[in-house]
């Protein structure tokens, strides 16, 4: 089983990227579980979200308190106290950042990737939603499965123009990070 | 009960019909046919809501029927009766009393353009005899409902015409010619044996007719005027009121006065007083005892004349003195030449008996060269002393049966205690009632007293506002001897009138109550009830709230104890 | 009288000439306003409706199990969901393809206080639905408490005259014109005492597919303190006085009204019930009280236009005529 | 087929599948999701039925009552403080014995004020008359919506689908979602025996005296119990059309001759079975999940409790001043036993807080050491209260 949680804000379509990679998941054929840390925050507030994949039933309900992996929408975020507690020691970050990452490895004492997600999406879709970007580069990083599932996914969610967008977007971010870099960590997080 | 109804407690529909809600009642409704006050107060005995139900319906014939069910002349007493029904009518307490006088009239002068013939079977030829004596309208009535009763009647009248008072005394403009001669030529017409100028203890005598018929009517009237003086002084010119009358009804013409006093308060002075007026009399004067009606004066303390025919009078120049009395008389010789009259009541002395006080300083001269009494009339005995007693009838209220001659009666004026012809009508027809029993061999008709209902029990909301017609009326320049000043109400008017009767007393199936019951317990029936109603109370549920009662318009509804 | 022989009285119930929704053997006190009301528009809106019912007198005194003195099919949830259960039973229908019309009943209290709401919410949602509110203007069912309907310085059990008050502190609550405010296609008021105005309301709202709303002024002798045989009369009176306005309201404007000829002192309608007796005492409170519900019903013939040009026959003096033969 | 759904989605699908005629719902967290997802399918034409959005919970119950007393297949969801205003109307409900299905997403009630998970919502009306069936996860959820209409239906007593707010309704996780066909197979179109019909024009809701009002209460009392039955076969009936069942009136899971076990309600329990693989001896214990709370299962627990030595019961409610509440139910059920098991009472992840893989262990450590063996909140922070509070 791998955990990750997802950090953002609220109206950022954090519960959205949960979601989005729990189904992809479950493309690929694998079990799943995505939820929120149910809260009533408003636009702007920093929330979370979990995922749970395995390949067998997932029974457990309760929050992810020791992730194998943290993606963080908003670099700002980091500053935020709780954030990266519990992170596996073999585990890492993704983090929506423009910053240098080797400053962001030292300042954190993790492993952590920066994506300009932001930037990636506003060229792409012309907003700056950083989730598509993030989660295409984490499953890169990562090599849990193929983008396809991903893509998939969006497909669910999305039609035409928007989909055909996103689709490209995954490409470009997953091309961005250096493909399996994680697949050690993925190894030596799962439970 | 099925489960499915258990559970949770439901319930079938119009299950409540098992819960007896009238255990409940401690008061329940029944219908009460109250009688009306106006055929309570009819002396004729008229039910005039019943003909004004039947003429809103515009069923005219069927409601001159019900009429003279009643009163065979309603022309003649649509016209000179003083109509106590009015005075009496409910709706006099809400608006104006209904016309009825004027719908009776109406009735009867549409029986006579249209020849309607009275409803009567013809006949049977072993029919029972008796005698009916005057044919004024005491007789004309008991000779009528005698003929109705299937009784065979001769009717003697001293006089060469029928009709008493009406055709001698009643002047032409109150009651024209036509309508009398028409009433009484149905009325005689229906195979009643008339036989004119035989008067009784001349031509006729009570033995004879005792002999001679089952039964005997007695309708003199009272022929004799009453004697008058003032303190024992009388003019030796001295003229009666119903005398002249007589006179003017029969020549046409009066002596030429200048001026002169009636002296009464009666039909009799005030219809002198008018023909004194036609007959070119300048100054006409009323010295009368009573009061001019008024809405403010008790009954009793007025004219006893029809209130219409006093202020006819005085819209013609009469002069009413009120209250007054003749305390002496201004003569010349013989001759009158004035009379003092003073003011006077009558109040409670202190022995608490009603007398007349005049009032001293209010005398005053009334310079006059006639005075003419009209005071009322006495019994003339001539052929009755062996039924007399001390002078007078002794009779059965209700029926007129004499008390010593249990196959004589008598009506009429004659009986001393009335003096109207809707009175008159009246004993005639419950002496005529009482015969026919007694020719049957069952006992007399009892009096049926029913008591009115008072306008505290109907409901006046449920009745339009609507006042009375104007009776069309002759202008006062134009009246002379003949011509009748008061005319006959149209068509519409008369239904209106049938429209706005309230129907005291008697269900109109208007179904308020069958609306208005909060326990649907006034069922309606197509057929009729045994009490004629169309309603019927459902005594299983009826609560006894009593709201039937208060909502019914007419009163027919009555709320009594329980058990 | 009895009955004639011919005619049996079992019969007799059954061919009676209309078709009632409320019938004999329900446990209504002695002149019930509200049993009378009830029937009355049960039998004008005709046999294809369901009935839903709010707590009070109306629901206990109709339904005593195992009997039902109801005709239509009926049911009574709680005191303040008529609105709810009439907009869920139409909803039903409405999924059911069925056009029974769905009405609603409810007494002051269920109407005016604690069912408000869902009343409202009923007739913002235009369900087709005929409210109907029995208004006796007071909690009777729990003996005679203030509800808003109360008329100002009327007595209560809550809100009794003494050495410091006069009856009840507050006003009417002007429940038609917050109905009215809806936008409703129709909404009227009503008063037993006028019995074919309120078949005429009902066949109305009847026809118009939506939410409708009648309020019946209905008398309850018990807590208005009068007998039972006074109940239309004291009706009648609160409409010829002003103090209980006959009108119609069209998607909330007003239509047409029942006129008054020549408006009656309220002093007519108040002294005959025990619940203002407080006033009639020589009190100057009480006179002020007084002038103010003669105030009040000046303002409502003013308000509504009560007052007619001319006697008319369609006016409150000239609406229930009588006539021979009914 | 299999989708990955939230919760709630699956719930919305899972209503339309019955095809209820009426749905009428007010939004409350976290119910909110199940009544935008039914509106959604409705406005894009794939579930048709008369939503009524109705202005509170009262008027929701109320609105659904109507619909189901007119005959109608009726629905309502809510939460909470929706729970409780809707409460008047669900003893009602329950006392005319009009069925409907009401998804209650369970969750706290203030004050203070929580919108997060507990199960103090529908326990506050377990005496309100209606069957109460807990769910473990949304699949559970999603076949246990299609049971309750049948169970409903055929026992006329109202059924309330208990789902955890947010635990379970804001998960997204893959669920079979049925057929619709084998809906319609499983689920006969209703037809309420004493509907509000002019042609049968019955009273409902009648003024009953004491005369008879015993025998009612009775009546429905022995429904309940009859009920056992009818929840069963509707699980077995539904395994043998679907392929999955969920145990009928509670799951265990453990070995057949274990002496511990812990019992809870709801989503609970899978991180119950995760927290005791991961402790020692954590494989010896038993897990009951109660799927069936009300009515109340007390032979089949006597059966399946039988032989135990202790259960710990974890659930997510407590009555104040009292305890566990199913816990002591629990021990007055078991207490006709020979031997009957010692029943340890915690109350746990109130008001949303969240229940960690360890409190399987921290609940053995507990029953262990025999301290607040009775009741106790068991993850409670007493350092957060003043002394005088604790």
């Amino acid at each position: 089983m791998i955990e990750i949680r997802i950090h953002g804000r609220g109206g950022q379509g954090n519960v959205v990227a949960a979601y989005l990679l729990a189904q992809a998941a479950f493309h690929q054929g694998m079990y799943c579980q995505a939820f929120p840390n149910f809260g009533a925050e408003r636009r702007g507030a920093p929330v979370v979200a979990f995922v749970r994949l395995d390949d067998k039933p997932i029974r457990r309900r309760s929050q992810v308190r020791e992730p194998a992996f943290l993606i963080v929408q908003d670099q700002a975020l980091l500053n935020v106290p709780g954030v990266t507690s519990g992170l596996n020691p073999s585990g890492a970050i993704l983090v929506n950042s423009t910053q240098d990452e080797s400053w962001l490895n030292e300042h954190l004492g993790k492993t952590t990737v920066a994506l300009p997600a932001n930037a990636m999406a506003k060229e792409h879709l012309g907003r700056p939603v950083p989730n598509t970007a993030l989660l295409s580069a984490f499953l890169s990083l990562t090599g849990l499965f193929p983008i396809d599932a991903l893509k998939e996914a969006l497909a669910d969610r999305f039609k035409g123009e928007l989909l055909e967008r996103n689709a490209r977007l995954v490409d470009v971010a997953a091309e961005r990070v250096n493909a399996g870099i994680w697949n050690e960590a993925v190894h030596a997080t799962s439970t | 009960m099925s489960s499915i109804y258990t559970r949770g407690g439901y319930a079938l529909p119009s299950s409540s019909l098992d819960f007896k809600t009238g255990s409940w009642r401690t008061k329940k409704p029944v219908h009460l046919h109250a009688a009306a006050p106006c055929h309570h107060a009819c002396p004729a005995g008229e039910d005039a809501q019943a003909y004004l139900a039947l003429v809103e319906e515009r069923r005219f014939r069927e409601a001159w029927e019900t009429l003279v069910s009643a009163n065979p002349m309603p022309t003649v007493t649509g016209r000179v009766c003083h109509h106590p029904c009015e005075t009496a009518c409910n709706r006099s307490k809400m608006d104006s009393a209904i016309a009825i006088h004027n719908v009776e009239r109406f009735l009867g002068e549409q029986a006579l353009m249209r020849g309607w013939d009275y409803p009567m079977s013809p006949l049977p030829a072993n029919a029972p005899a008796v005698a009916v004596v005057g044919a004024g309208p005491a007789g004309c009535s008991a000779a009528y409902h005698l003929r109705r009763q299937g009784i065979k009647v001769t009717l003697f009248e001293a006089m060469p015409q029928a009709g008493g008072l009406l055709a001698t005394a009643i002047p032409h403009y109150r009651l024209p010619r036509l309508s009398l001669e028409g009433e009484l030529e149905r009325l005689l017409g229906c195979d009643i044996d008339f036989l004119p100028n035989h008067r009784l203890g001349r031509d006729v005598s009570i033995a004879e007719l005792r002999t001679q018929f089952e039964a005997v009517f007695l309708g003199p009237g009272l022929q004799k005027p009453r004697p008058w003086n003032v303190d024992g002084a009388v003019p030796d010119d001295l003229h009666q009121g119903l005398d002249l009358l007589r006179e003017w009804m029969h020549v046409g013409t009066l002596p030429q006065w200048n001026s002169v006093a009636v002296v009464g308060a009666g039909n009799t002075a005030v219809d002198m007083a008018r023909v004194l007026k036609r007959a070119g009399v300048a100054r006409v004067h009323i010295i009368s005892h009573k009061a001019i009606p008024a809405a403010d004066i008790p009954p009793e303390d007025t004219m006893p004349a029809i209130g219409r025919e006093i202020f006819q009078a005085l819209e013609e120049g009469v002069q009413i003195h009120e209250h007054r009395g003749v305390q002496r008389l201004v003569l010349r010789g013989e001759r009158v030449t004035g009379i003092e009259v003073v003011h006077m009541k009558k109040l409670r002395g202190t022995d608490g008996r009603l007398r007349r006080v005049a009032f001293a300083g209010t005398e005053s001269i009334l310079p006059v060269d006639q005075v003419i009494p009209a005071v009322g009339q006495v019994l003339d005995a001539t052929g009755l002393r062996e039924v007399l007693h001390e002078g007078w009838f002794q009779f059965e209220s209700y029926n007129g049966v004499l008390k010593q001659h249990n196959n004589v009666y008598v009506g009429g004026d004659a009986r001393g205690d009335h003096g109207t012809v809707s009175e008159a009508i009246g004993d005639g027809r419950r002496a005529a009632l009482a015969i026919a029993a007694r020719l049957r061999g069952d006992a007399a008709p009892a009096e049926h007293k029913r008591e009115p209902i008072g306008v505290e029990r109907l409901n006046l909301h449920y009745f339009e506002p609507g006042d009375r017609p104007e009776q069309p009326m002759l202008p006062v320049a134009e009246r002379d001897a003949e011509t009748e000043i008061e005319l006959c109400l149209g068509e519409n008017q008369v239904v209106a009138e049938g429209e706005r009767c309230l129907s005291c007393g008697n269900c109109m199936a208007c179904d308020n109550c069958w609306n208005l019951c909060p326990d649907s317990s006034v069922l309606k029936t197509r057929e009729k009830a045994s009490d004629g109603s169309h309603y019927v109370f459902d005594y299983d549920y009826c609560k006894g709230c009593g709201l039937c009662a208060h909502e019914c318009p007419v009163g027919y509804i009555n709320m009594i104890d329980e058990g | 009288m009895s009955t004639a022989p011919e005619i049996r009285i079992e019969d007799l119930r059954r061919r009676q000439p209309r078709n009632s929704g409320l019938i004999s053997g329900h446990r209504a006190c002695l002149g019930c306003g509200e049993a009378l009301a009830a029937r009355l528009v049960t039998e004008a809106a005709g046999p294809d409706v369901a009935i839903t019912n709010a707590t009070g007198c109306l629901e206990v005194f109709s339904t005593a199990w195992p009997e039902s003195a109801w005709t239509r099919p009926w049911i009574h949830s709680l005191f303040e969901n008529s609105g709810a259960i009439a907009a869920g039973v139409e909803a039903a229908y409405k999924a059911q393809g069925r056009s029974t019309k769905v009405l609603a009943f409810g007494g002051d209290g269920g109407t005016f206080d604690i069912g408000f709401q869902a009343l409202s919410g009923m007739l913002e949602r235009g369900h087709n639905v005929l409210y109907v509110c029995y208004d006796n203007e007071a909690y009777m069912n729990t003996g005679i408490q203030r509800s808003s309907s109360t008329p100002h310085a009327a007595m209560t059990t809550t809100s009794p005259p003494g050495r410091e008050r006069m009856g009840k502190r507050h006003l009417k609550k002007d429940i038609i014109s917050i109905v009215a405010a809806h936008h409703i296609p129709y909404a009227a008021t009503a008063s037993v005492a006028y019995p074919a105005d309120i078949k005429n309301k009902v066949r109305r709202a009847m026809a118009i597919d939506g939410p409708t709303f009648l309020q019946i002024h209905a008398p309850c002798p018990l807590g208005w303190g009068h007998e039972g045989d006074q109940s239309i009369e004291v009706a009648r009176l609160a409409v010829l006085t002003g103090l209980f306005p006959v009108v119609e309201l069209e998607r909330g404007g007003i239509g047409s009204v029942l006129q008054l000829r020549e408006p009656l002192p309220v002093n007519e309608y108040l002294k005959r019930q025990n619940r203002f007796r407080h006033l009639f005492r020589n009190d100057a409170r009480a006179t002020q009280e007084l002038e103010h519900l003669q105030a009040i019903a000046n303002h409502n013939i003013e308000f509504y236009g009560l007052r007619g040009d001319r006697p008319a026959a369609g006016d409150a003096c000239g609406a229930d005529t009588v006539r021979r033969g009914g | 087929m299999l989708q990955a759904l939230e919760g709630s989605q699956a719930l919305a699908k899972a209503v339309a599948l019955c095809r209820p005629q009426v749905v009428a719902a007010y939004p409350i967290t976290p119910q909110t999701h199940i009544v935008e997802n039914i509106a959604k399918l409705v406005a894009d034409g794939e579930f048709r039925c008369e939503l009524v959005s109705v202005e509170s919970e009262f008027s929701a119950a109320s609105v659904a009552l109507g619909a189901a007393a007119a005959g109608s297949r009726a629905y309502t969801a809510s939460a909470s403080q929706g729970i409780l205003l809707m409460s008047e109307v669900l003893f009602n409900i329950a006392g005319l014995r009009v069925p409907m299905v009401l998804t209650c997403a369970n969750r706290a009630v203030s004050g203070p004020l929580s919108i997060w998970n507990d199960q103090q919502d529908s326990m506050a009306v377990r005496d309100s008359g209606w069957i109460q069936l807990y769910c473990g996860d949304n699949q559970e959820a999603v076949d246990t919506t299609i049971q309750a209409y049948r169970i409903a239906e055929r026992t006329e007593v109202p059924v309330m689908v208990c789902v955890d707010g947010f635990v379970l309704t804001h998960t997204l996780e893959p669920i079979d979602m049925p057929e619709q066909s084998l809906v319609d197979q499983y689920l006969p179109p209703y037809a309420f025996s004493r509907a509000l019909n002019p042609a049968q024009p019955i009273s409902i809701g009648t003024l009953v005296s004491p005369d008879f009002f015993t025998e009612a209460r009775h009546s429905h009392h022995a429904a309940m119990i009859k009920a056992l039955a009818e929840i069963e076969s509707a699980d077995t009936d539904w395994q043998e059309v679907s392929g999955r069942g969920w145990g009928g009136l509670f799951e265990v899971q453990g070995p057949e001759d274990a002496d511990t076990a812990l019992l809870t309600l709801g989503s609970t329990a899978g991180t119950l079975a995760d927290g005791l693989a991961q402790i020692p001896g954590g494989d010896r214990v038993k897990v009951i999940r109660l799927r069936c709370f009300r009515p109340f299962p007390v032979e089949a627990l006597q059966r399946a409790c039988a032989g135990l030595k202790r259960i710990g019961v974890i659930e997510r409610a407590l009555s104040p001043g009292q305890g566990g509440i199913v816990a002591t139910e629990l021990r007055d059920a078991l207490e006709e036993l020979d031997n009957p098991p010692k029943v340890h009472g915690f109350a746990a992840g109130l008001g949303g807080r969240d229940i960690p893989l360890t409190i399987a262990a921290e609940a053995l450590r507990r029953m262990d050491s025999g301290e607040a063996t009775r009741f106790a909140i068991i993850d409670v922070e007493l350092d957060k209260l003043p002394p005088e509070d604790r």
